[in-house]
């Protein structure tokens, strides 16, 4: 087996448990590069996104990961394939780490053909079904209850895997949220709520839309910690904590403290209701990648040079799987009409159904 | 034999429980208390807590509960106490539910049903008595059906239990207790109705009615009179609303070159309006002798008091009267 | 003034609070008269609304009372009529202790034109505006914003008063509940969240539906206390805690332990998920009546002949204003379409608009 | 003078906020963001943050305290970011707002305003898109309004305001930026329009088409086109859903003798449905020449990609398209 280097971790505060995640973890090189190209892949893809945005290539909403890359890159590191994951329409990172490809996402985003969605979705709806990867969802809120049923269904189906329903700061306040914690909690479902907090919702800071700002104490009956989201590894050793709790007792919440670079969406500037000053003091000091890279350097794994290749490769590949998106064609006029209904297909009438008729 | 509605449902269910283990029903007081309107006894007993769940009262949270279940592998019943409910439920049946196969360019499968009793049962008043026919029927996405009988109710229970889509099942708590005829085959353990159709309850050459649900029985009985008076009444009950069995209606109004519809529910962009659209806008336009007509609900909240109540709601003599504007007239 | 006998109270169980209501109070004998008068009139009412019931005279949804007496009369002794009052389906005390009398809520039930909501409501629909009594609400959970709502207009338009909003320990667990809470607590909204713990929501007992049955203890960042809802002074004195907290601090929650004697409405013999010795054990022993009967007798109020005197006038009263209501004529036809909209009339549509029209 | 839409809601609120202590306006991101669309900007500065207040995202919790302030006299204008949302909050709308005042025999004055984008923007997919004006529609207690133009905006808004009633208010996000001439009397202070009264938008002889919110702009495009062919479309903007401006629908189809329906929404169940069921039902069937057409969004969940959203929503020529077949058909 591979060597593998010691890491310390930050302190993990907890509500209603009795034990803790580990204070420190091992992680071997091969793990740590694999980590690193993951979210480099996805910070550039975003950045990507911003400018093919502004060129008008991508339409409508559009949010991006950019800064909070550590939380689903650690949590996909934590669980296992068999595991169901569902988020809200900040998407694109956890198609990353589900299997999608970076064409897949922007291809999506084009309203092409071949993107993850067939270019119906856009950027708030990515799925990734066959890996368990259910969206992707545009409503504040709803896929909490949603991830419940997914770990309902782990459980009915005996799968010995659980369901992790991502949320922000601001959907912590939704009520169907609390429906669905008392559910689960009555009937031990695995699911693990991972509320990652990057200090807004939209243009609202915390503590402007949540009575208590400890998301983590927030379930009532239901356990909760409170992780470092900028560390990768400390998102790792959490979430195989939160698992193994999870399978046995039903749900926990985790809350990830975070930080988005990017305004809400592409249309909000980010700079009416937090300082330019904020944002870089985050990007200089808890900034999720370069955490990484001082670990691996420390750990003796690589050098600062070797990480830049990377970064330089990932950028090479970023650039080639978003002109491959460009070059796929836009879905056929008569998908309009197609993944309406599974199953016998029932016609649907058309904008004008005498010219257009029941398609 | 002979069947309550409330026990073809029952069976229904029953049927498609013991044939998938995926099958499982939840909602409020379905358990232990056998389902408020009883459509659940002994489900819990034979199947267990696993397959037959009693919710706390928060549907929004359990019908997401439902839908994630589905997109991961089940097949849920998913009951409101009454439709009524669904209104805090709405934006999953509709957004999560309805839109995921769409968003998700056809990897989104969500094989549920969400049932129970439908529009006005008597006296519960203004919350109580919507009817939700024409909302969902509006959404592409998901398919919504409506039973009168027992056969219906069976038939296409068992029908979308077994559907790969969501499937708005809209009952009416006054038919619960009804009991029909029904033939031997209605009781096979595979009988299930095409969803989609609508079946010809009574045919008749001088006017079309069209309805679904309770106001099926309205229909016959007016029809009944009406044929006293040498009057000929074909009618047609929906039994699904999305999608709407357009040919069957054409057909009918082709032969009878008159219609009247009836519903329970609001006038407004409701049941009725779509079916004279659609009687009107194409071809059967020119096969119409008179006005087409509708009758529904009062355009009021429900009213508790009973005579209030009386008048908001469609009864026979509207529909004889309705008819035989319709057939008097001439051309 | 009248002498005023002092009488012990039982311990209240807080919730992030640093003090309590008073351990002992004071009630003048004209105030025990008056209580009783009013926990004996709803007994009362609701015993022949049952009876009516049977007979047809009273249709559809209708949920009663006996049991719960002292809830709403104590709360209504610690309020004033400056404050708001919301609850659910489970109405008819509330409106007596609002001003309303027998005749209104029976004829109500009887859909007759001079009901408390013009015998257009039900039995679930009673409302008594000018009090400031707002239903008679039939959606479960749907009263609790409502009710941090008048709360938000009593604060806006500086009344000094509250507002008190009931919900059962089956609503508790609604998610709009929470949300409720989060924004009373947000902005400091004077409302008294007042969760009548019967033990059941409909056919599910408590701890089948919660996950934390400690109902005083889920408002996350809001207060809360647990009391004795069977007796009538225990009610009336945390009341007036909760109220002198709620203007000054915002929301809390009052639990109040109390019992249905009656099924969950007509329809719900109440025996197939309790015992009948479960019931008649709480009469027994845990009568709001009976208590309030044991103190007027040793306090030396009165005598238990003198408070059976009193039962026998309240059974006259009930069945001369029943009578009266029952006298009542329907509402005129006309009225079908009266109260849809305030201001200028909007003609609606009838059943068959060829002979009824627009009206 | 000229101003935009956008300009035309926030000085509604303006004046009635200035007029009127007890109006506020509370939603997500309304007070120091602005409005997530900018509709309120400035506001939060005038007043403060006691009468422009920012809500968590709890639409169903925001909803239900605006009506119980409305009940305690209060004039709530609630904002739903996107009238999608309004799917979270809809029981508070229909049944603790709409059917409160029939319910409790005329008591519960429930003055507000819920308002917001409605239908679809430019690629925000499935869940975003929704059109709302014929479900809301069909209940009676609310009012639901329909704005096109910066007039409309400004007139039905201050009217919305002022009514006692529980007011549904659709606006379209494509709409805000755009500007439209308006006379002077609509910059007055007192300035309302009266609700459920249409605006003939364009008169014409050849054939009516209703039409409302964006569709106006669509309907008078495919109008001017259709003149330089010689064929004359009287356009009226519904601005109110309910109640909805029969009056002026059937004045107009007795003199076209033809009626084209065009909306955004999905056709079933839809404000078209009602529109050629109203035509048809009555009176104005026998001065029909062709039978009535409805242009509609088509029946799918929003599409992406964009040129699966071009065909989902009507174009101009999908309007010519239809009247061209109404005109020319023969008797
Ligand atoms: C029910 C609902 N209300 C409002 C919105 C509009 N909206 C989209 S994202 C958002 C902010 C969410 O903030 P948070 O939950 O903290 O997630 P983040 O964007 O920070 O990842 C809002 C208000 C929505 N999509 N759904
Ligand atoms: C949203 C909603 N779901 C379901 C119902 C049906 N229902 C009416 S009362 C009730 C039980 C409520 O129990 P609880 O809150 O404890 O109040 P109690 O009846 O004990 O006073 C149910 C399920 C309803 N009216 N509204
Ligand atoms: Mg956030
Ligand atoms: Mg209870």
């Amino acid at each position: 087996a591979a060597k593998a280097a010691k890491f310390d971790l930050s302190d993990v505060e907890v509500h209603r448990l009795d034990s803790k995640p580990a204070t420190t973890t091992t992680a071997t090189k091969e793990e740590c590069f694999d980590y690193y190209r993951t979210m480099a892949t996805i910070r550039r893809m975003e950045i990507v996104s911003d400018t093919l945005y502004k060129e008008k290539m991508i339409r409508g909403f559009c949010h991006l990961y950019d800064g909070q890359e550590a939380v689903v890159t650690g949590i996909e590191a934590g669980t296992t394939r068999d595991d169901h994951i569902i988020t809200a329409y900040r998407d694109h990172g956890h198609q990353i780490v589900r299997g999608g490809t970076v064409e897949d996402v922007m291809a999506e985003q084009f309203g092409r053909a071949h993107g993850c969605s067939k270019g119906k979705g856009g950027s708030m709806h990515m799925y990734h079904f066959e890996n368990r990867y259910y969206g992707g969802n545009g409503i504040v809120g709803a896929q909490l209850p949603i991830g419940a049923g997914l770990a309902f269904a782990a459980k009915h189906l005996k799968q010995n895997a659980v369901s992790v329903a991502y949320y922000g700061d601001g959907a912590a306040n939704q009520g169907q949220y609390f429906e669905a914690l008392n559910m689960a909690k009555l009937w031990k479902l695995p699911v693990i709520y991972v509320c990652e907090n990057n200090g807004y919702g939209m243009g609202t800071s915390l503590e402007r839309a949540s009575a208590n700002t400890l998301y983590y104490t927030r379930g009532d009956s239901v356990p909760g910690m409170r992780v470092n989201g900028m560390d990768i590894l400390n998102v790792r050793e959490a979430t195989k904590f939160a698992r193994e709790y999870a399978l046995e007792n039903g749900p926990i919440i985790m809350e990830m403290m975070t930080y988005r670079y990017h305004g809400h969406s592409m249309s909000d500037p980010g700079t009416s209701y937090r300082t330019r000053d904020e944002v870089s003091k985050v990007r200089e000091e808890r900034d999720p990648i370069k955490n990484l890279q001082k670990r691996m350097v420390e750990a003796g794994y690589a050098t600062m040079d070797e990480l830049k290749a990377i970064d330089k490769e990932v950028r090479a590949d970023v650039d080639k799987q978003t002109k491959a998106a460009k070059a796929q064609p836009e879905p056929a006029d008569k998908e309009l009409f197609t993944d309406i209904v599974l199953g016998e297909h029932i016609p649907h009438r058309a904008v004008d159904v005498k010219t257009g008729g029941y398609q | 034999a002979s069947m309550t509605v409330r026990e073809a449902l029952n069976s229904a269910m029953d049927d498609e429980m013991s044939r998938d283990d995926t099958v499982v029903l939840m909602g409020e007081e379905v358990a232990e208390y056998n389902g408020a309107y009883k459509i659940s006894k002994g489900l819990w007993e034979k199947y267990g807590s696993d397959r037959v769940i009693d919710t706390p009262i928060t549907e929004m949270g359990f019908a997401g509960i439902g839908v994630g279940a589905a997109m991961a592998g089940m097949r849920p019943i998913v009951e409101f106490m009454t439709w009524n409910f669904s209104l805090q439920a709405i934006d999953h049946i509709v957004n999560s539910a309805g839109k995921a196969l769409y968003m998700s360019g056809g990897q989104a499968h969500t094989p549920i049903v969400f049932r129970g009793p439908n529009g006005a049962a008597a006296g519960v008043g203004a919350q109580h008595s919507q009817c939700f026919a024409a909302w969902y029927g509006s959404v592409p996405g998901i398919k919504v059906l409506a039973p009168w009988s027992a056969e219906d109710a069976r038939g296409l229970l068992k029908a979308a239990i077994r559907d790969e889509n969501p499937v708005v099942f809209l009952e009416n708590e006054i038919l619960y207790g009804e009991s029909f005829e029904v033939a031997d085959e209605v009781l096979d353990k595979d009988f299930v109705l095409p969803i989609g159709k609508a079946k010809v309850e009574r045919e008749g050459t001088d006017v079309t009615i069209t309805c679904f649900a309770r106001m099926v029985s309205v229909a016959l009985d007016a029809a009944e009179q009406l044929a006293k008076e040498g009057i000929s009444c074909e009618v047609i009950n929906l039994r699904s609303i999305r999608p709407l069995d357009r040919e069957a209606i054409f057909n009918s109004v082709k032969k009878t070159n008159r219609i009247v519809s009836l519903e329970e529910g609001w006038p407004h962009f409701g049941v009725g309006s779509e079916i004279i659209a659609l009687v009107t806008e194409g071809e059967t336009f020119d096969f119409l002798d008179a006005p087409p007509e509708r009758i529904t609900g009062a355009d009021v909240p429900m009213p508790y008091a009973p005579n209030l109540e009386t008048l908001a709601k469609p009864q026979a003599q509207n529909v004889i009267d309705a008819v035989k504007r319709t057939v008097y007239r001439n051309k």
